[in-house]
């Protein structure tokens, strides 16, 4: 049997390698020591293979047929994608992929009534590279992307994305060899409007709300409360990318999330922060 | 407007995703934009909002919002992306009625 | 606003246009009349458009991402496909489309909460052209197919399948021109099992239940009791297929089910036969 | 066995839904079909089980069940596919252990 060794959720927002010098003197270095603190985390649990979860920002999700969730299976992935490079600000990367890992959730995930897409061939954009650039700089952990639908709607719901989580978790228990170190990594909002009316705003109060919610350690609360609805008001285009980080805390059962870094930071366009479930 | 708009079927649509998949189609569209909404049949109301970067417009006929400030930086360009780059500024002249770096 | 003018559901095995002369002879008689019944029923109702519902047959729907349900927006459409033409012993067909009639089905099915994806090229096997061969022998009656995942699980539930229908309904109700007359019509089932070990069976007792209770015109009852799992029971490969026509049943309330005909069918390996709602 | 038994990530049910949905695959999978196991990537398993047109194996390696008549006429044809064809022995001898006419 496997093991969730951690589980992380972070905002991915591009600013954060593309134009972080923008941001007030004193909130880029907050941002820069709390990414730099989940890496820490991160490599301190000796991850095997990180799985993640992230928004696909209708880059691989065709619109003649978008699944909700699809689970990325070769071997190896190249990032970013040509189109995204100078936006990004990122040096080019190779990161392993885990295509057992991946092929295992796939078909326990049917089993399990559970959908999941695949595909050898994402591009990746912020989504992966702002978070890896942080977390894992040398780009040493294998990653399982698993890309989400959180903004064509209709969107899966919070309670779909949730059992998501739960059924890899009971994969990852079940179904993977011995000693199998996962890391579960969720990456997305928290609120923006990418696109809408609110681009240049940041939700602040919202944000320390929907934080505060999982540090109680309560997902049914976070269920009921944590609506699409909700979190389509904090910022329509972009906020429900938080539904990745539902999907993660289905693997938490009650525990309470610890956050790590939160700033407002509107010349990112985003609130930018992360919050870890220690798992031991 | 907002996401809940997006019109699936809409060729803008299709416009947009292919180009950023594709560098060589990107550059056709950079090198000749007319030529390719044609083949991707946008009706004469989507052509002329391309050409005149109308964001709201676009985001009216049901383009997905998020892709709004990715046609403003097909034209303008993605690097250094901050609020007050031709990209940003362009998107809130179209979209916000005002300069985004005023916010 | 448009209107739902007649709702129907039938079997389209293959065995009815490539084998039937395999039938004893009575039977075969009964069902040559039964489903040109349901032609005439069809042609009286002077439809505009066929809106279908039907299993893919995994002929369209890829193993990497397939979709529940699946809009066909050609504006022309040519059956059988080549390596279907043999077995099926149709005469070759064309059919118009719809395409604007699907893109309102796509457009507004994603502002109700039920994900359509699209394509301009599916193929069409027994699926479409066995039903057409009987009902519309001129092919004269525009078709809007939607091919449904009925076979490859996870399943959409029976509730979600109705969900469809209704909001199908719903649609062409108030999203359509004035006088728009549609025929919903679903294909599939009845018992049987291709592939399975009760491939040369028909579950005769299932499928008089079945056809009952679409008579009783309680479509509470019928979410309730025809359950997947109740399919399976029946034919595990292809049973479940009725799918399609508790997705129709979505489209017709309370209304009453008449049967038009039923037969045991063991030489066609299915259960044949099938019901239309008067929607007057 | 059973649709749920279904293995969506293996190589046999892409080549099945490959080959039936272009005939030039069709052919070129009746030509040299050994040669088009390996391209794609099937493994020695699954090979074997087409080798001897074991259907039953297949069905337990995780081929959808809707595939294994379709197979068993891959190679003994479609037409006139009543209980006693050849296709439908061919499928029955194998995953039933009789043969189908009898039944
Ligand atoms: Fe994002
Ligand atoms: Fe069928």
């Amino acid at each position: 049997m496997g093991e969730i060794v951690l589980t992380i959720a972070l905002a991915h927002a591009p600013g954060l390698t593309g134009w972080l010098d923008q941001a007030p003197q004193d909130q880029q270095q907050r941002l820069r020591d709390g990414y730099q603190e989940m890496g820490r985390i991160v490599r301190a649990a000796k991850p095997d293979t990180i799985i993640g979860l992230a928004n696909d920002h209708i880059l691989n999700f065709q619109f003649d047929n978008p699944p909700n969730f699809c689970i990325g299976t070769a071997d190896i992935w190249h990032g970013p994608a040509p189109w995204f490079k100078d936006w990004l600000n990122v040096p080019d990367y190779t990161v392993k992929g885990n295509r057992d890992l991946a092929h295992t959730l796939v078909r326990e995930g049917d089993r399990a009534g559970v959908r999941f897409a695949y595909s050898d061939s994402l591009l990746f954009d912020d989504n992966w590279s702002v978070p890896l650039f942080y977390l894992t700089p040398d780009h040493d952990v294998p990653l399982v992307p698993i890309h989400m639908n959180c903004i064509l709607p209709p969107l899966p719901t919070p309670a779909e994305c949730f059992r998501v989580g739960e059924v890899i978790a009971e994969i990852v228990r079940t179904r993977r060899p011995a000693r199998e170190r996962i890391i579960l990594m969720a990456t997305g909002g928290l609120s923006h409007d990418p696109g809408g009316p609110a681009y240049f705003n940041v939700d602040e109060a919202f944000d320390r709300w929907f934080l505060s919610l999982l540090e109680e350690g309560n997902p049914q609360r976070v269920l009921k409360e944590a609506t699409i609805e909700r979190m389509k008001q904090a910022g329509d285009g972009g906020t429900s990318e938080l539904l990745a980080w539902i999907a993660a805390m289905g693997a938490v059962g009650g525990r309470r999330a610890r956050t790590i870094c939160y700033e407002p930071a509107v010349e990112l366009r985003c609130g930018m922060g992360g919050v870890v479930w220690e798992m031991a | 407007m907002g996401i809940d708009n997006t019109d699936r079927t809409l060729a803008s649509n299709r416009l947009v995703f292919e180009v950023r998949r594709d560098m060589a189609a990107y550059r056709r569209f950079r090198e000749n934009f007319e030529l390719v909404m044609g083949e991707y049949g946008l009706t004469e109301e989507e052509k002329e909002a391309w050409r005149t970067l109308d964001l709201k417009k676009l985001g009216d006929l049901g383009v997905h919002p998020y892709f709004l400030p990715q046609i403003s930086r097909l034209f303008h360009g993605g690097g250094y992306n901050h609020n007050r780059s031709e990209a940003c500024k362009a998107y809130a002249a179209s979209v916000l009625a005002g300069p985004a770096g005023d916010q």
